[in-house]
């Protein structure tokens, strides 16, 4: 073997170990690309919340503490004001600082969605799981509950929340909207199951005498979770928008800024006759920030469970 | 010999990656006289089945029709529009699908299914006879006509696909592991109806499987397929009594009678990266005959009439056993 | 199935029986006034206004009853509508009222004696009647009984000498109506539905469903006939609910509105720059004209600290009034000077307040304020808020959700109370809870209200509401949300017996101004309740089609036009161009 | 089309009466957990105009036998199961004494009408574009513009309406800014009305269609994706059916399925969630009626509001039952 030979052996074996790695890298499928560019999203409206705490004066979430309804850095309102460095995304109505109220607000929105359909996946794993495994009357009951749940409105439950304890909390919301976003999982767990019962190991690990909870949790879970996870995120954006209906009704949390609320008294004043856009249109731009998050970390989610989707 | 009624030459199919193509079908070529068998024959993801798609134009993404010529009645497929293509398609080349179970539309009548595509292709839908007729062609009992599919068994589904791929007296049919997943007596039965049909037809066919005891007594010729390339073709008895390629002595000699059936004999040796094929024989890494001369590239040549293989050692080989 | 096909024959039935009034024949635009609804119009049908709901302001009470006198914010002044006036026995608990002569029903009967004795007579007999006014007459009247046709005579059950304006006056939004006897005779007054109805205004009613009534001018009125005053120029009038601030300044822009209910300034200012024919109360900032509530904060006296005068005063100090004034009104309206509503027919009480020395001042005096808080001995926390005995100086004010205006201005006084040492909260609660079971039963310790509202052309009205007869202890109810502060003690007693002699002094008594200020003092050393700010309306009122609107320059009388007093609005709006 | 075997019938009808049972306890328990006297609230609702009102106790104690809240708890639960058979839930305390059944009587035909028709729409609507992100012969437009468009999903339905009508009422006047029917038409079956009530609902209507067929395209993109993967849908393109057919009888056909159960579940929450886009349009549906009672906190119309959209579902849920085994005839009428 000559030297050159010998030479073009290394280049060729590194140019070999390098595409080996990145084929490594590629074939993760979940370093998928919109998978990141949504998570990303998200974690940007985090840290909007974490750094804009560090950074921003959150006093100014208070109302009176700035002008009325100033614009924007760069724009006029209709009374000829100039947005000033000291409110840089303008104020609303009441005097508030419109980045404050989205450096308090975003998170919360993000916050109550994930708690709620947290919430809400894991009780209906639990009930999804004992419907599916444990059958008979206890399957019934939970499907009857659920199609019962199904039918009330959301609001007539927060109404009375709001009569019995004059204001709602941030985790009181999310708790109730758990109690609307458990059906689905439940539905689509106990379909699973009951047709991976019928698959070859789980009736293996039942001959070799596994437990119950063994079978539902160590063999079927692990399975389950790309669907899990596809509906974990569809629940979060559901969560998020009923969370954020509720909040634009007027019967969200009164004292906590929230982006719903922060609508909610935009329309209620007239924001969008006065041409104030910067004061309903910046929160919706974050919810649809938060929207565009979520809907490319599901679109990801299938292409990472379903490769025929992934792109050339 | 008259004019092939199909002919391929230098057909490519890639599937795209992130780090190059992989070669899915390779620079395959072959003729299809007409009302011959041809069989197709190769282990799993040998590259049959890419094959067939990229006859019918069904890669879909990420693969792709990378080079090459089919030419049907003297038409070249490739160059026809999507349009002209799907024209041609059941009308002059039709598909006796691989999974029969989840072949038909749950949510139609098995007439409704073989009406609709009569009515594609020569706008009016035929009438209930003429269904009928072809129910009985392949032995259905005329009962199903205003049945779904799930209430169909396996062995009946696969008749419809048949009943359905003669509907507008194709000139090709391609029939894609048509009995695999059917039990061992139904199979037979199933093989004796397309063997039947064929027959009564005259249709030229193109049989995918890997089952060459079925191939012995349904093909005229066979093309031996591994790793995306044809390794060898010739006719059937040929093909029994003196493989030329290694791996077809392989595929031959795991066939041990006509009746008995057992798994194909495991090789010894590592497949290659299918994106990065090693130069020279495509199965050199798994031959037990392997040497020097191996690592050339190795063109189709005429070991004797009618049979032509890809190894340099063909002659040599023959006779021995593996 | 079946239940299905139910429900759908249901509705379908109902659809048409919704619309089975037949509408008259096409009225132009420029014939048309359409007023402002900011209540869905939950029962269209029923015309009973001695029930509550949404049965009179929808144009029924605006056009087609009309009453028998009207107030005039301005002058102070009743001026005479269906009666021609009133005579009081010298201790004011007997009232002979004289009615017009020549006035008619829709249908060509007379309107007389006989049916303000029945009407009068039907809210006395019936309990169930539940209407405010029905149940007013209720309380106050003995009997009542016809002289002759155009006489009649009310026995009181106790001296009143607003006995006129709080019944009859539409001195706040109504006045009790007087119904048709032909009609109402013999039917059970609780349930009748009075469809359909007729009145002896110039417009009769012509539709209705949940988001629009329709009346239509009747060019037989006996007003025209008898030259007690012309046939008013719109043919018809429409009441037509807009659903919110955004779509009443849409329908303003492209003038499919003519009257529209309270919008902010800045809403309004968009209004106006879009459709320059739209105009307000006053022609330039701050547009709005004032509400006859003025708002408050009132501050239960039993709980402790704020039991102390001293502490209550203290917080009066500290409130910056003009800062309500700027933030939660825009500017549209001024501080209050006093517990009054600042009209022109109160001036003389409220100048003689200010003479006194009691007016309030419209900035804070938080140093005040600190000090006396100071010498009821708190101190200053490490962080800022007051301590005593490890207890926090703290407070939770109890706000009326309905309104970003009561909203807004307590969480402005919310700041200004933190800021200056006291740990204040605002908590928010809704309509009906908070006018059913915060404010009566004195669960709270703070709350935003308007309670001393009620005066606009004499005194007694609001200061009658804080006398220490209507105190009872918290958990009970206080007798019509009267004195909800549950204020007592000496100086709740002086007061009260200078308000009682006022109670029977007829109005314009010189020596009331005196006496006025002379009960201040009390209040003003207690401040049971803390006087915030003048409440103001900001109704746009467009020009395109219709001229005549009442304004700052041309006040016959305020603008509020869901009051019975709109009668004399479309009396007086004239075509446009 | 088979018949419906009777015992799959009296099964499902079991099952609705029991879910109607169920749910309709449930809303008349829910406000009872609170705290507030509706009697007070009524009377407090009065008083609120003016700040005054005579006579309290009295109006008080009518007010609570009107409302029937002066009996044991037991005998207005009976009372009020007894009065739901004939939609009967007493009377409105916030427009008192009108009775509920009146105020939903005027209510429902609406929102039967043209919000069922919308929801109809955006189901359709919704479907049809989640089925164009998966197919192979969408326009590549398509691929990029469905996607953009389901970000209007994010946006709360008030301002989708309130853009709408800002844009084609107030600057274009392309159709009217607010109610259901013009104030020049005679209502009644004529054409005349129809038009109008057509041109006043479709701001409306298109309001709810832009922020809720996102949640149809989800759900059928998944679906779509898998029928996708099916022999079926493969053998039919060897079969060289036109492009448009398989996506409509092969691959639609099959994905939508579970789509019409989720709509059937999905009905009475849709009518709840349009709120406030009836409140801005004055658009009096159910919707509305909702709004304002939850608003003034008026129990019986909530109750009521509920009880006809706890109806509404379950009744949708049942006929999709019935008729599934049609619409999927892998799916039979059977006892369970």
């Amino acid at each position: 073997m000559t030297s050159t030979d010998h030479q073009a052996e290394i280049a060729a074996d590194k140019a070999a170990r390098k595409r080996a790695k990145r084929m490594k890298r590629f074939d993760n499928p979940w370093l998928n690309p919109k998978l990141i560019w949504g998570a990303g999203l998200l974690l940007a409206i985090v840290a909007l919340g974490l750094i804009g705490r560090m950074l921003w004066n959150l006093e100014l979430v208070y109302t009176g503490s700035t002008p009325l309804k100033l614009p924007p850095l760069g724009f006029e309102n209709l009374r000829k004001q100039p947005g000033v460095l000291d409110y840089p995304l303008g104020t609303d109505g009441s005097g508030r600082d419109i980045l404050a109220l989205i450096i308090m607000g975003a998170p919360n929105s993000l916050f109550v969605g994930l708690l709620a359909s947290l919430i809400g996946m894991s009780t209906g794993i639990v009930l999804g799981f004992t419907a599916g495994f444990v059958g008979g009357r206890t399957d019934d009951v939970i499907r009857v509950l659920s199609d019962v749940m199904i039918t009330i409105p959301p609001l007539l439950i927060l109404v009375v929340f709001q009569s019995a304890f004059g204001d709602v909390s941030l985790t009181m919301m999310a708790l109730l909207i758990a109690g609307f976003v458990w059906q689905s999982p439940t539905r689509l767990i106990r379909a699973q199951v009951l047709s991976m019962k019928q698959s070859g190991y789980v009736q293996m690990a039942q001959l070799s005498g596994a437990s119950t909870t063994d079978i539902m949790f160590k063999e079927m879970l692990p399975n389950l979770i790309p669907y899990l996870f596809g509906s974990f995120i569809a629940s979060v954006t559901t969560a998020i928008v009923t969370a954020v209906g509720l909040e634009v009704l007027g019967l969200g949390p009164q004292r906590i800024p929230t982006l719903g609320r922060t609508i909610y008294e935009a329309i209620n004043a007239g924001a969008l006759i006065q041409n104030l856009w910067w004061w309903w249109g910046i929160p919706t731009l974050l919810l649809a920030t938060m929207f565009i998050g979520l809907l490319l970390i599901n679109l990801g989610l299938d292409e990472v469970s379903n490769p025929r989707l992934r792109k050339a | 010999m008259s004019e092939p009624v199909l002919s391929v030459r230098g057909l490519k199919v890639y599937y795209a990656t992130p780090d190059g193509d992989v070669l899915a079908t390779d620079d395959i070529s072959f003729d299809l006289e007409r009302g011959e068998t041809l069989g197709l024959v190769g282990e799993s993801g040998s590259g049959k089945t890419t094959a067939t798609s990229g006859i019918l134009r069904m890669v879909s993404s990420p693969g792709r029709i990378a080079g090459g010529r089919v030419t049907l009645d003297g038409e070249d497929m490739i160059a026809l529009s999507d349009e002209e293509f799907r024209k041609r398609r059941w009308s002059k080349l039709a598909l006796i699908p691989q999974g029969a179970m989840n072949s038909l539309n749950p949510t139609m009548k098995i007439s409704a299914q073989i009406a609709d595509v009569v009515r594609t292709h020569t706008g009016a839908a035929p009438d209930r006879a003429r269904v009928l007729e072809l129910f009985q062609m392949v032995g259905l009992p005329e009962r199903i006509y205003e049945m779904y599919p799930h209430e169909l068994s396996g062995g009946m589904k696969q008749r419809v696909c048949i009943a359905m791929a003669v509907a507008l007296n194709p000139t090709v049919i391609i029939a894609d592991e048509a009995t695999s997943a059917l039990d061992v007596v139904v199979q037979r039965v199933v093989a004796q109806t397309l063997a039947k049909v064929r027959d009564a037809l005259g249709v030229s066919m193109i049989m995918i499987g890997h089952d060459m005891g079925l191939m012995a007594q349904m093909v005229d010729r066979i093309a031996v397929m591994y790793a995306g390339k044809i390794v060898e073709i010739a006719p059937v008895a040929d093909m029994f009594a003196r493989p030329g390629h290694p791996y077809s002595k392989i595929l031959i000699e795991s066939v041990p009678s006509l009746t008995e059936r057992r798994p194909m004999k495991i090789t010894e040796g590592i497949t290659h990266d299918p994106r990065n094929p090693p130069e020279g024989c495509i199965f050199q890494l798994r031959c037990p005959h392997v040497n020097d001369g191996c690592t050339k590239p190795q063109p189709m040549r005429e070991l004797r009439p009618g049979q032509t293989v890809a190894c340099h050692r063909a002659e040599e080989l023959e006779g021995a056993h593996v | 199935m079946k239940l299905t096909k139910t429900i759908l024959m249901g509705s379908t039935l109902a659809l048409t029986a919704m619309w089975g009034a037949a509408f008259a024949q096409n009225v132009a635009r420029e014939d048309t006034v359409i007023f402002d609804l900011d209540r869905t119009i939950k029962d269209p049908d029923n015309f009973n206004w001695f029930t509550p709901g949404t049965k009179r302001m929808h144009g029924a009470h605006q056009t087609m009853w009309e009453p028998l006198f009207i107030l005039n914010y301005n002058t102070g002044a009743l001026d005479p509508w269906l009666a021609t006036g009133f005579e009081a026995n010298e201790d004011s608990t007997e009232f002979t009222l004289t009615l017009r002569d020549g006035v008619e029903w829709s249908d060509g009967e007379a309107f007389n004696a006989d049916d303000v004795v029945f009407t009068v007579n039907m809210a006395l007999e019936n309990e169930e009647i539940s209407s405010r006014e029905a149940s007013t007459i209720r309380a106050q009247v003995a009997s009542v009984e016809k002289v002759d046709d155009l006489t009649v005579t009310f026995a009181l059950k106790e001296p009143n000498p607003r006995f006129v304006v709080e019944n009859f006056g539409v001195r706040i939004f109504g006045s009790f109506l007087i119904m048709p006897e032909h009609v109402w005779n013999g039917e059970d007054p609780a349930t009748f539905a009075f469809n359909p109805p007729i009145g002896t205004g110039p417009y009769t009613f012509t539709s209705a469903a949940t988001n629009r009534a329709i009346w239509d001018r009747n060019d037989d009125w006996w007003g025209a006939k008898t030259g007690f005053m012309d046939l008013p120029e719109p043919q018809r009038v429409i009441f037509l609910e807009t659903g919110g601030a955004e779509s009443r300044a849409q329908l303003m822009v492209t003038n499919e509105l003519d009257a529209a209910q309270n919008v902010g300034v800045g809403t309004f200012e968009a209004i106006a720059a879009q459709n320059p024919n739209v105009i307000a109360w006053h022609s330039d900032y701050p547009y709005a004209a004032s509400d006859p509530c003025a708002r408050q904060l009132e501050i239960n006296t039993t709980v402790t600290p704020w039991d102390n005068p001293a502490m209550r005063k203290a917080v009066a100090h500290i409130i910056d009034r003009s800062q309500i004034v700027n933030v939660a009104y825009e500017g549209t309206t001024v501080p209050s000077e006093t517990m009054f509503a600042q009209y022109g027919s109160m001036a003389p009480f409220i100048d003689a307040v200010k003479e006194a020395g009691y007016g309030l001042p419209a900035t804070a005096d938080v140093a005040a304020g600190q000090a006396l808080i100071e010498e009821a001995g708190w101190t200053k926390g490490g962080d800022g808020i007051y301590e005593k005995d490890g207890q926090q100086l703290s407070v939770d004010i109890h706000v009326n959700s309905a309104s970003t205006e009561y909203t807004r201005t307590i969480d402005i006084v919310v700041e200004q109370l933190n800021r200056a040492g006291i740990a204040a909260k605002a908590v928010p609660v809704e309509n009906g809870v908070f006018w059913g079971e915060v404010l009566p039963f004195g669960k709270y310790e703070m709350s935003y209200s308007w309670l001393s509202c009620g005066s606009v052309n004499e005194p007694w009205a609001s200061m009658g509401r804080y006398t220490v007869s209507d105190v009872v202890p918290v958990g009970e109810r206080s007798p019509g949300f009267n004195n909800t502060a549950r204020w007592s003690g000496d100086a709740a007693a002086a007061y009260s017996a200078i308000v009682d002699q006022m109670a029977d002094l007829t109005l314009g008594d010189p020596e009331i101004p005196g006496m006025v200020a002379e009960a201040y003092q009390h209040l003003d050393a207690e401040m049971p309740f803390i006087p915030l700010v003048q409440a103001a309306k900001l109704l746009p009122m467009n020009t395109t089609y219709w001229t005549g609107w009442p304004t700052a320059e041309n006040y016959y009388n305020h603008p509020f036009f869901w009051w019975n007093h709109t009668h004399q609005i479309i009396h007086n709006l004239e075509k446009a161009g | 089309m088979g018949r419906i075997p009777r015992k799959y019938l009296i099964n499902r009808l079991i099952t609705l009466a029991l879910t109607v049972l169920i749910a309709a306890s449930m809303i008349w328990v829910i406000p009872r957990l609170s705290p507030v006297d509706p009697a007070e609230i009524a009377l407090g609702r009065m008083a609120s105009g003016a700040g005054a009102v005579a006579n309290a106790e009295e109006i008080l104690a009518q007010l609570r036998a009107q409302m029937g809240i002066d009996q044991p708890l037991i005998v207005q639960y009976f009372k009020y199961l007894k009065g739901a058979l004939v939609f009967d839930f007493g009377l409105s305390t916030a427009t008192f004494p009108t009775p509920v059944s009146a105020l939903i009587a005027q209510a429902l035909p609406w929102t039967l009408g043209l919000m069922i028709l919308s929801l109809v729409i955006t189901f359709v609507i919704g479907n049809l574009l989640g089925a164009l992100m998966v197919w192979d012969h969408s326009p590549k437009l398509a691929k990029v513009a469905i996607p953009a468009a389901m970000v209007f999903t994010s946006i709360p339905p008030i301002l989708s309406g309130l853009l709408l009508m800002w844009i084609f009422a107030a600057k274009l006047r392309w159709f009217p800014l607010t109610g259901a029917y013009g104030l020049t038409v005679d209502p009644g079956w004529n054409w005349a009305f129809v038009q109008s009530v057509l041109h006043h609902g479709f701001l409306p209507a298109m309001a709810i269609v832009i922020v809720t067929f996102g949640f149809w395209a989800l759900g059928m993109r998944g679906l779509m994706i898998t029928v996708q993967g099916e022999d079926y849908v493969k053998l039919a393109e060897a079969k060289g059916l036109k492009p448009r057919y398989i996506l409509y009888r092969y691959m639609i056909r099959n994905a939508i399925l579970p789509q019409i159960t989720a709509f059937a579940l999905k009905i009475g929450l849709l009518i709840a969630g349009q709120v406030l886009v009836e409140r801005i349009f004055a658009y009096n549906g159910m919707g509305k009626l909702l709004y304002d009672a939850i608003l003034d906190q008026d129990f019986p119309v909530i109750q009521g509001v509920s009880y006809v959209i706890i109806l509404i579902t379950a009744l949708s849920v049942f006929i999709v039952d019935l008729i599934y085994p049609f619409i999927d005839p892998r799916i039979r009428h059977e006892g369970g």
